[in-house]
């Protein structure tokens, strides 16, 4: 099984994969502007159709910095009808979202705000802070006086930094009700779909391993344990892409928050154990950090520690299937 | 991927939900909102009333009074039966030998059988697995010797679902002991349970319920027009046939309809001064489970979307028969958690405790998921073999 | 490995294995007693000494009614230092224990009880009902007025009722303090004993049919997965083993509601899970009345579902925990 | 089964406990509790300061300069040393080539390679994986050859620990490349890495740090008195030397260390409005985790216990390298968990992150523990062969 993927998904994809991380060539290939609307000069992708390029895109470059500082400015300089939109598609403005779930204690002193951002990726090279928290969004510039930035790599090898503000001023945006909940999910399923690009390029490498490598005078791929272990790791990989990419078709319907909720769970919990088994089938080369393997299972790991932990996606998941729960019972009395 | 019903799949919907609104007999709901199992005459009852209405074969081709159905639409109408609290109809003669038949079987065969199964009239039964032939289905022994025009069936079967109900089974035996391999020289019968030789004993399982039997066939006499297709070639039906009984069992609309029934269950029990659905730890779990359940309904969807009607599905069936057993085991071990300490009392009489379905009855009863119809282990390895070549 | 047992334990081990749920053969073997004090005519054998020969004997008997109908009678015949005890030792008079597990919502109103007791081994044909809840016990006469019992089997066999009680007479005890948690516990792990008895039957059928069943011509126990299968329900029992023996160890000590509570939890994950699959390792064999199997899976069954389910006890294993991790805390900046 | 120190051992630990105390520097302590790993210096230091107490190889006879303990002191002294902070010294020479010396070696081996292993004057590495001989490790290429009173070694070793400190290195090679089974004709070697023809290149780990090497042995030319016991017996000195590892990854002591870190971390984090460890989500699975450690070290107490001092290990070890190393990975598990998204950030420099040894570094690390030494497949294949006889 593979992504199904349009024409349209098709092209995007390759030219994402192509471009990877490299800024110039995503300005060149008109890639900044994937999700800014077509009247400011974007190409106007949804979630929807984003997904599933990423995904496949995701299998052979990593998708990070993509999303940190493309897929998301974009539709949030969409969802606010933000003035920086052209800019942003056109790769003039480098810009970054920050969401709930980066944001810990910000707080609002009249025109100012201060407090940190944690764990940003893109926030080491942005100019423009884009934040979303609830109805309250706001623009930053990011060289604002008050502001300090302390920037590292993270795990997948995309870049990121902490952002501290000391009153730091702000220009405050009216957004559309909803706006932050739903660019919080954008951004977790973009991740979710990351490390599914990831995940189906583990799986293959891991069944070519086990079926090349010989110990005991036999392939490996040849031991029914091992084999068991691959097809747990296949047919979950299977449900994953299954998650990840109803989540994406059923993003703008109201079930919303259950699709994302789920495939970033699955992410976190048969995801990470998938990569781990991997890890696992590979043995000692497994362990180097030259064989390709590793950073493929860091954006596994790191798509699970960004934006909401599984825990925090199966406590919303609870919730849900308790209203759920509720609400058929009254359809029943009623 | 959107799982959204087309502006035809929603009209299909509305037709399939009213009909079953007004057709399913308050009892038979009952049953299953009260968390009890269907009785064999329910089902039968139900069975009837959908061949009435000329849907009782979702899949058959109309040719053979078959609904022509879509997967689409197939998926449907089982989704809303069973989150109706229809019964499952059994897959023996409709998905089963119905489908080998119309493919392998003689206009003779077809005239006689099929229109008794879309009737009920007859009601099939499985005669596959032996004591010494059960993962290992290729090395059974039931022997048919062909004398003259007669076939004479001897051996024994066992784990037949509902041959205590049923009054045809259909066998697998040995007709060439001498062939190279054991999966050749195997033939396909149709046997009338009525004939001498026949004789069913019940098997009890560990949930104190009679779902299975032995089939003893003891010298049992069938004319050459009881054998399906060509002698020898019984292999190649059987594979077909397993092909279908596993994609059956992805379960998705019973699991969907369960999946509901223990949200119930979860909203009414206490644990603390909460209810038990707003625990998080519980609530951790049956958020687990509803994710598993939406990945293999969405996979199972996308496998089927690839699946031309009346195509082969035997590549995608041991995916769906694994995820789909493992999850109804895991519905009843969370439901037997949300039952309590009651879950430890043991069945009483017919009816039961009225959560036997949930309780540790469920619990044994769904070991058999993963071990009948192809043991988990059995289908990793065909899929280690087949999907990934190793 | 095995159970390490005294000699009085192995002595006692057998004539429990001999005598099973058997009331007469209980009797004359003197070991209704067995918990009962020396001085009131009873062995006076503690929990630490009384669970590992439960253990063994439950390797060939169920020890269900033998917990219900003896060994708890007997400590809490002791611990509140009944008039009874001699009469329970003796056989003379069935007793059964409730504790705070059975008991939704009992109230008290002036000198009579009303409520319901639910799910209570032996509470089918005992004549005098023990109750112990927290520092309030008491003792009642199950022919008294107002007291209604509905009788029924387990799923391990044994019988067991619930009570019905308006405004029912009872003789008020000042027990000690802890009695009840500590009868409760013992009541646990009582249940435990007999689930670990199941198991390590269970573990050594397995071992015994995959060594011998054939299946594609070799016997099944030369499959790798089984074999990795069967590890795991041998080494899992193998912990099961030493929890269970730890907590009877340590039962007089302050560590007892972990190491119980740890025991409990174990029996309803890792041997409840251990016990399915021991189910899938037979196969169809597994799944029959007929064949023993089922009978020892019903046992560690039910021994998880009464006293606390396996939630219960992680989450008071948890309490402890985060106790122990701010008393750690504490002693450290101390 | 009593786990309360007996009058004696209670003394002991006492005893222990008050040296540790006064004896283990405080940075080293500080490494330790704050979250980092030891570095080599500090395991060096700390081996040098037990050396000058006669405390270093705990289970060797005293005729060795070793302490004798029981089992029960080394596994008193291993927990208050791990709860303390102290880092584990390495076991290569203490629990792999030092016991093999002791029951296998010359006179002139133990007299000239015991004391410098005590004194860490020699620290030693473990020359056995090769590319192609992990998990079969009897298959390995690595070949010896005897010319006049002088092998020739020549090939290449991998995974090998600490070989870019060590100076001493033990070989296994084929020396009888002719001999009927894999197994047959393989030597034990003790090589000094400061021999021309010796070459040591490292190999990242994929958590970004240097734990192992390739060994290149090109052409190494090493005396007949470097031979362990008889030539082509090395098989069965190498299945003794790993039946002691595999024991010693028990890590019941660490465990225990790491344990307290845990729940120390899990205090001070939050999730939500209260401390991560009273979440109910993760205290769950924080209860498990004890639980199984719980049931770990005692299962370990249990089958020492039966051990007789010096005795054979190899039936215990597969039981408990596959449960100590199961139980690190899920400690670095919920670490990583109760860091948050501060795990994901990529090691910075030499010191790297206060927390890097429970972020994602310390879960990669990990990984390791489940393949090297024997991996958990090879475990199961052991214990199911050995004790359950299949």
């Amino acid at each position: 099984m593979s992504i199904n993927l349009t024409e349209d998904q098709r092209m995007i994809a390759n030219s994402l994969a192509g471009a990877g991380g490299d800024w110039d060539a995503l300005t060149e290939l008109g890639l900044l502007g994937l999700t800014v609307s077509e009247a400011a000069g974007g190409a106007g992708l949804g979630v929807a159709d984003a997904i599933p390029a990423l995904a496949e895109a995701a299998r052979s470059a990593p998708m990070g910095s993509v999303i940190a500082g493309a897929v998301l400015p974009g539709l949030a300089a969409t969802a606010l009808d933000l003035p920086h939109a052209g800019a942003i598609a056109g790769g003039r403005l480098r810009a970054v979202v920050a969401l709930p779930a980066n944001c810990g204690d910000l707080h609002v002193d009249g025109t100012t705000l201060s407090g940190r951002i944690e764990v940003l990726p893109g926030a080491d090279t942005a100019e423009l802070l884009i934040l979303c928290l609830s109805e309250n969004c706001a623009t930053i510039a990011l060289d604002s006086p008050g502001l300090t930035r302390d920037s590292y790599a993270l795990a997948d090898g995309q870049p990121a930094a902490d952002l501290v503000l000391d009153k730091v001023g702000f220009v405050p945006i009216t957004a559309p009700k909803g706006s932050a909940g739903r660019l919080q999910d954008a951004s977790a399923l973009a991740l979710c779909a990351d490390a599914l690009g990831a995940m189906i390029t583990i799986r293959e490498m891991t069944r070519d391993y086990i079926a090349t490598r010989k110990q005991f005078g036999r392939a490996i791929g040849s031991f029914q344990a091992l084999q068991h272990a691959m097809v747990d790791i296949y047919h979950g990989s299977e449900d994953y892409l299954s998650l990840v990419l109803r989540a994406a078709g059923g993003f703008d319907g109201l079930d919303r928050a259950r699709l994302v909720s789920a495939a970033k769970r699955c992410c976190g919990t048969r995801m990470r154990a998938a990569a781990a088994s991997a890890v696992q089938l590979h043995g000692g080369i497994g362990m180097t950090q030259e064989y390709a393997l590793g950073a493929l299972v860091r954006r596994v790991l790191v798509a699970d520690m960004l934006n909401g932990s599984a825990d925090d996606h199966a406590a919303r998941l609870g919730r849900i299937i308790a209203n759920t729960a509720r609400r058929e019972m009254q359809e029943e009395t009623a | 991927m959107q799982i959204i019903d087309s502006d035809e799949d929603a009209a299909f919907r509305a037709e399939v939900r009213a009909f079953i609104q007004q057709a399913l007999p308050q009892d038979i709901r009952d049953t299953f909102f009260g968390f009890r199992r269907h009785s064999w005459q329910q089902m039968i009852r139900w069975h009837r009333i959908l061949a009435d209405k000329g849907w009782v074969a979702v899949s058959w081709p109309r040719e053979y009074g078959g609904c022509a159905w879509t997967p689409m639409q197939q998926y449907i109408f089982d989704e809303e039966a069973m989150l109706a609290g229809a019964p499952r109809l059994r897959p023996f003669g409709l998905k089963m030998i119905g489908p080998v038949l119309m493919r392998y079987g003689s206009d003779a065969q077809k005239a006689r059988f099929l229109p008794r199964i879309l009737s009920a009239e007859d009601y099939w039964c499985q005669g596959f697995s032996e004591p010494d032939a059960g993962s290992d289905l290729a090395s059974l022994k039931t022997k048919a010797t062909l004398d003259g025009d007669i076939w004479r069936i001897e051996g024994q079967k066992t784990w037949t679902t509902t041959a205590q109900h049923a009054n045809w089974i259909f066998v697998l035996a040995r007709s060439a002991p001498q062939a190279a391999k054991p999966q050749e020289g195997i033939s396909l019968f149709l046997v009338d349970m009525s004939l001498p030789g026949v004789e069913v004993r019940p098997i009890i399982t560990i949930d104190g319920d009679h779902h299975v039997n032995e089939v003893f066939l003891d010298g049992v006499e069938v004319g050459a027009d009881m054998l399906v297709g060509e002698a020898n070639k019984g292999w190649t039906y059987a594979k077909y046939l397993l092909g279908n009984e596993r994609v059956g069992v992805a379960n998705v609309g019973q699991a969907k309809a369960e999946l509901k029934l223990l949200r119930r269950l979860a909203l009414t029990r206490k644990r603390g001064n909460q209810a038990l659905i707003d625990d998080p730890v519980f609530a951790a779990k049956l958020a687990d489970l509803e994710t598993d359940f939406l990945a293999h309904e969405t996979t199972n969807l996308r496998m089927l979307s690839t699946l031309k009607p009346g195509g082969d599905a035997s590549a995608l069936a041991p995916f769906l028969k694994l995820r789909g057993s493992e999850i109804q085991q895991r519905i009843t071990e969370l439901a037997s958690e949300a039952v309590g300490p009651r879950a430890a009392i043991w069945q009483r009489g017919e009816e039961g405790d009225p959560l036997d379905s949930y309780g540790l009855h469920g619990w044994l009863n769904a070991r058999a998921f993963t071990i009948f119809g192809g043991s988990s282990e059995v289908m990793k390895n065909i899929i280690a073999k087949t999907t990934l070549g190793l």
